[in-house]
């Protein structure tokens, strides 16, 4: 204890966000009131963003395991095998609620974390991914947002040197007061040089490296507590300030320690920080660790150990050492400019012993802290509001009088519309592996040395969440992985980020638990393992709850990159297929959001089966060298879909279709349904993928002709849609940026 | 009249900037930099008569616009025309 | 022809123009650091793309100050080369060893695209086999690569036919809409007198196999490892 | 001891953002603002004793690396420990 800690109170505990119970719980496990710092420990560990505690039991349902996989959950990232020697990393993090008090900071600090989270593992970024959601377009809040968010994801990425290679951008009303802000990242290891967050070796030394701390985002709680009334100004936390030059340092640096073996074990020092980090790095390896604090790097005076331990700082790692390697770790950060200090060492009686100037100021058994964090199983309420939204009928409102019109407008509707404005913001080669750059259904890496690539790919449509969080679940990993099919991969494992309202609502938390069990199941059929994940709950203002959003973030493995197809047409003369099934629904579509402004109805079913089916024929069309583009019908259905394999690619190019009726014709070219994929064949190939189609045994149809400069579009013969590709291209175009231009 | 505004950092938030500044002062041999922030100013010609009124409308101008509020501390100085600056 | 890389704190195009040396053009290359001044041993030093020093002050400001940089001028006069790309191109003019100065992009947003160059001059030993008026296809990736430099500076760059690329539309045309970041009239890259500094703001090493969408970036280097031979592997030290 | 130094753009030189800025705040309603610049400010502790040896150094120090002669200016102010600035 310092003299100049407050007392530790059951309204102190309350005051940092522990309930009663946890906070006798902490009493018993210690068999004694914990001290100051040893309560914001607990407090920070048994928080919902370290502890999972109102998730755990429901995360435990997903399938984490396949015979590829050589990290799955529990680590700072999951990793697959390539083959090759090759090992692939890959995570998502949110920053929402940081990104929204301070949208470039906060955006910026978001893409440092998880680029953290993925060299933590010894492997080197090679590409991020960005999944965005905002709330009104028109409002000037969502602008100055939007203008924050970019380009703080620009600036932290482009100067640590990652390419971005892909990421959604989508609006709904409900993120107005609490905008997502989801990062991937893939990294490239060797698979026989994988490091993990263990403090193994009893006696091995502990190493802070990287940035100084400062008061940075030390637990809100602080703020709550009395006690700093006086002073408070100095006291207050501060907000995380990125620093990518710094971070850049810490990748270099670290990865030479790392290859030359010096490293045992290393986390980064991210929510929680050195709290997080001195407790999880032993409870993983069985050990416990003892820290000195008056040795940590500060850049601020008068820190308390408190805050030391909480700091938030960016751009820190915590390392075990091999005993002896010491001065060879102390070179290799020398070399990169960086502090590199030794703060404690790895013993083994399963306790955390934090001393500041040789005072014990906590000690507490790290299981306690980990392990030992309270699990819940909270009430779930399926919503009374699901009802009404279900009975909607979409196709009781007017059939829009102006097909073209319509199209238009969903074209130019900001989450349909080209998001070049966003992405030509950020680097997308750097490394020189991007071989499909992000503007098509997913991005697409080479591995330099060998004939394979990557694609990777964020997916999720809320509204098919909100109005059935099962099948909506599922259907963002179905389109994921459709994504990477219509790239020609074949998908090797889910990273998630689930974004939801507070989970002490039964209603949020049975959203949560079917969001789960869809996620589950669509792995299951899809047979692709979740390796690693992110929860993120309270995304909500005011009681407002954001729209259910689980991202599905998704990498696969094309076997030979050659085989790497994009979305648009290419040539004058290929057949148009349709690949899947005609079940499609206006309910939870684009077409009611953006004509009607309405969220209602029911989303087509999504058959598991079909959808697997589909995948394999489209990447086995592509495989054998048939298909010239593939694209997936999402938003917008499937005239969107065409317009956009017109005018996405770098020469625009027209196409004359005739679809098959499905009742009415918005149905038909805006209705929305799982499993279904627009390709492009060639002449010379059209015998061959016909036959082909037949052996996959999808349901699959001709439907048109690419070529000419116009998109026309006909449905029993008579023509709904015939714009010039100025005209379409025009809306999609300029969609977006009239929102932030 | 003229007029500057300064927005820095408030005090505790990394300058990450201002530390590699620092950093290659002293490579260049300049070791009597203790510490140094970086910082934007604001130079402007204003069309306005009254100091205190003008001073009034850029203490506005800065917590609407100009600094960002979570990170930025602000001042606002005052240059009559010709004349020496009068802090805040 | 032998080739070093420099990499400064914060360079990220390090490794891309090693690959493309070493595995695509199959030349001796190696990475020089940034407190390394020993380049006998070298004839082209490359200064990649990045953000030296995280760009902060000026892009780069600090870099232009480090000691590889101070030890060029020596290696340009014993009839060294450098290429300077992106960040390296800001380096150059920091360092005085080019004309000019790279502002932040008018537009005040970072740019990473596709650009085209169109060839002013065709005898610098970076571009020399290539036609005058040729259109090369390289992207770019920058937040400040608008070119300045004073009236009498841009007239001694014209009199000298030091400018080397300027952006154009991909029929040829050096106009406005083809002008990514407001460089002034449209400039790219320019060279040093003697032609032997050659600074410019696209990436020519992501634009130097077909899968990367392109293959005019090699022509620099071919022109380059082209030039010394036919000079009879001129380089004096 | 304290000093600032100010780096600008050089008249003659377009200041974009200043323009922007300009334009943002004519946006809010600040039509008195007639020109813009933005510039940087280094405020910096240092450790030193003599005013005009300190302002011989910072000036070297401008010239040297903190800003680029092509396109910008500078000016050195020192405040001496508590005291008013004192203009270049
Ligand atoms: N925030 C973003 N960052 C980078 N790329 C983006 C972003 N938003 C959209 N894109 C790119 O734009 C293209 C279209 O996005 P989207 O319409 O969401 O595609 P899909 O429905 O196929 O997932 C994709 O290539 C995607 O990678
Ligand atoms: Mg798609």
């Amino acid at each position: 204890m310092t003299a100049a800690d407050p007392k530790v109170t059951l309204d102190l505990a309350l005051a940092h966000g522990l309930t009663a119970e946890e906070y006798d719980r902490i009493i018993q496990l210690l068999g004694r009131e914990p001290t100051y710092t040893e309560l914001g420990l607990f407090s920070a560990l048994w928080s919902e963003h370290c502890a999972y505690k109102h998730s755990k039991v429901f995360l435990r349902l997903l399938p984490t395991k396949a015979p590829h996989v050589l990290q799955g959950p529990g680590e700072n990232a999951g990793i697959v095998d390539l083959g090759d020697g090759w090992a692939l990393v890959l995570k998502m993090e949110s920053h929402n609620h940081p990104s929204f008090i301070e949208p470039f900071q906060g955006a910026a600090t978001g893409v440092g974390g998880i680029l953290r989270d993925i060299f933590t593992m010894g492997a080197r970024p090679i590409a991020t991914l960005d999944s965005l959601r905002f709330g009104d377009p028109e409002d000037p809040k969502t602008r100055y947002l939007i203008g924050g968010v970019v380009s703080g994801i620009s600036w932290y990425g482009n100067c640590f040197g990652v390419p971005n290679v892909g990421g959604e951008v989508a609006f709904a009303p409900e993120y107005q007061g609490n905008p997502l802000v989801n990062v991937m990242c893939v990294g490239l290891v060797r698979r026989d040089r994988i490091f993990r967050a263990r403090a193994e070796g009893v006696g091995n030394p502990v190493f802070y490296v990287g940035a100084k701390t400062g008061r940075d985002g030390i637990h809100g709680a602080t703020m709550a507590s009395a006690v700093f009334e006086e002073g408070a100004e100095e006291r207050r936390p501060t907000v995380q300030v990125g620093d990518p030059f710094t971070e850049k340092m810490l990748l270099e640096a670290c990865l030479e320690a790392m290859a030359g073996g010096a490293v045992v074990g290393i986390q980064d020092m991210g929510a929680a920080g050195l709290a997080c980090c001195s407790s999880e790095m032993p409870s993983r390896a069985g050990t416990g660790m003892e820290v000195e604090l008056s040795r940590v790097p500060r850049r601020e005076t008068g820190m308390t150990p408190y805050e030391i331990m909480l700091s938030e700082s960016q751009e820190r790692m915590l390392l075990v050492v091999a005993q002896g390697r010491e001065e060879e770790v102390r070179t290799i950060f020398a070399k990169w400019e960086l502090d590199a200090v030794e703060i404690g060492r790895v013993t083994g009686d399963g306790l955390l012993r934090v001393r500041m100037d040789g005072q014990l100021v906590a000690e507490v058994a790290v299981r306690a802290l980990t392990e030992e964090a309270p699990v819940y199983e909270k009430p779930t309420a399926r919503p009374g509001w699901l009802a009404a939204l279900h009975a909607f009928d979409p196709l009781s409102l007017p059939e829009p009088a102006d097909y073209e019109a319509a199209l238009l407008r969903l074209l130019a509707a900001p989450t349909i519309a080209s998001k070049q404005w966003v992405y030509r913001q950020y680097d997308q080669q750097v490394g020189i592996n991007t071989l499909v750059l992000p503007g098509s259904d997913a991005g697409v890496l080479r591995i330099k040395g060998t004939s394979k690539a990557i694609a990777v790919t964020t997916d999720s449509n809320a509204r098919h969440v909100f109005l059935d969080p099962y099948q909506g679940a599922a259907l963002a990993v179905a389109e994921a992985a459709r994504n990477l099919a219509c790239s020609g991969a074949r998908p090797l494992a889910v990273t998630d980020c689930l974004n939801f309202g507070s989970p002490e609502r039964p209603e949020i938390l049975w959203q949560f638990a079917e969001a789960i069990r869809g996620i589950s199941e669509a792995c299951r059929a899809l047979e692709i393992p979740v390796v690693s994940g992110n929860v993120s709950f309270y995304n909500e203002t005011e009681g407002e709850a954001i729209l259910p959003t689980p991202v599905i973030g998704m990498a696969g493995l094309l076997e030979d990159a050659g085989w790497r197809t994009t979305q648009w047409f290419k040539s004058a003369g290929d057949r148009i297929a349709l690949i899947g099934p005609d079940a499609v629904s206006l309910g939870g579509s684009e077409y009611l959001a953006i004509l009607d402004r309405r969220l209602a109805g029911r989303p087509a079913p999504l058959d598991l089966r079909v959808e697997r089916d589909v995948q394999a024929a489209c990447r086995a069309a592509i495989e054998a060298g048939l298909v010239s583009s593939a694209h997936d019908a999402a938003e917008g259905g499937l005239a969107v879909a065409l317009a956009e394999a017109c005018i996405s690619g770098p020469e625009a190019v027209g196409a004359e279709v005739e679809l098959p009726s499905l009742g009415r014709h918005d149905l038909t070219l805006f209705g929305e349904g799982p499993s279904r994929i627009v390709v492009s064949v060639p002449p010379r190939a059209q015998r061959h993928f016909e036959s082909l189609m037949g052996e996959c045994q999808v349901p699959w149809r001709f439907i048109g002709t690419v070529g000419d400069e116009r998109l026309t579009l006909k449905v029993g013969g008579s023509v709904l849609v015939s714009l010039s590709l100025d005209q379409i291209a025009h809306a999609w175009r300029t969609g977006f940026d009239r929102y932030v231009g | 009249m003229r007029a500057r505004v300064f927005v820095r950092l408030k005090r505790g938030i990394l300058d990450p900037q201002g530390t590699a500044v620092k950093r290659a002062l002293e490579g260049l041999g300049y070791r009597e930099v203790q510490d140094l922030r970086v910082g934007r100013v604001l130079e402007m010609e204003l069309d306005a008569t009254q100091p205190d009124q003008a001073r009034g409308r850029l203490e506005e101008m800065c917590r609407r616009l100009l600094a960002n509020p979570v990170t930025e501390e602000f001042t606002v100085e005052i240059v009559e025309d010709g004349g020496r600056p009068r802090l805040a | 022809m032998r080739f070093g890389v420099v990499i400064f704190p914060g360079t990220w195009s390090d490794c891309d123009f090693h690959y493309v040396i070493g595995e695509v053009l199959r030349q001796p290359v190696k990475y020089i650091w940034h407190r390394d001044t020993d380049l006998r041993e070298l004839d082209c030093m490359i200064l990649p793309g990045g953000f030296s020093y995280g760009d902060y002050l000026r892009a780069g400001a600090i870099a232009g100050r480090s000691p590889v940089v101070e030890a060029l001028p020596d290696f340009v006069a014993r009839g060294g080369f450098v290429l300077g790309s992106c960040n390296g191109f800001q380096i150059l003019c920091e360092a005085g060893m080019l004309p000019g100065a790279l502002l932040r992009n008018e537009c005040l947003q970072y740019r990473c695209q596709s650009t085209s160059l169109f060839l002013e001059n065709a005898e610098t030993p970076f571009t020399r086999g290539l036609r005058p008026g040729q259109v090369l296809k390289m992207p770019i990736s920058h937040g400040e690569g608008k070119y300045y430099a004073d009236p009498d500076t841009l007239r001694a760059l014209k009199a000298r036919n030091q400018i080397v690329f300027r952006y154009c539309t991909e029929s040829g045309d050096v106009t406005k809409e083809a002008n990514p970041n407001g460089s002034l009239e449209n400039i790219g890259g320019i060279v040093n007198e003697a032609g032997t500094v050659l600074g410019l703001m696209p990436h020519p090493e992501r634009a130097a196999e077909t899968a990367m969408g392109g293959t005019d970036g090699l022509l620099l280097f071919h022109s380059l490892i082209g030039s010394l031979v036919e000079d009879g592997s001129a380089l004096k030290r």
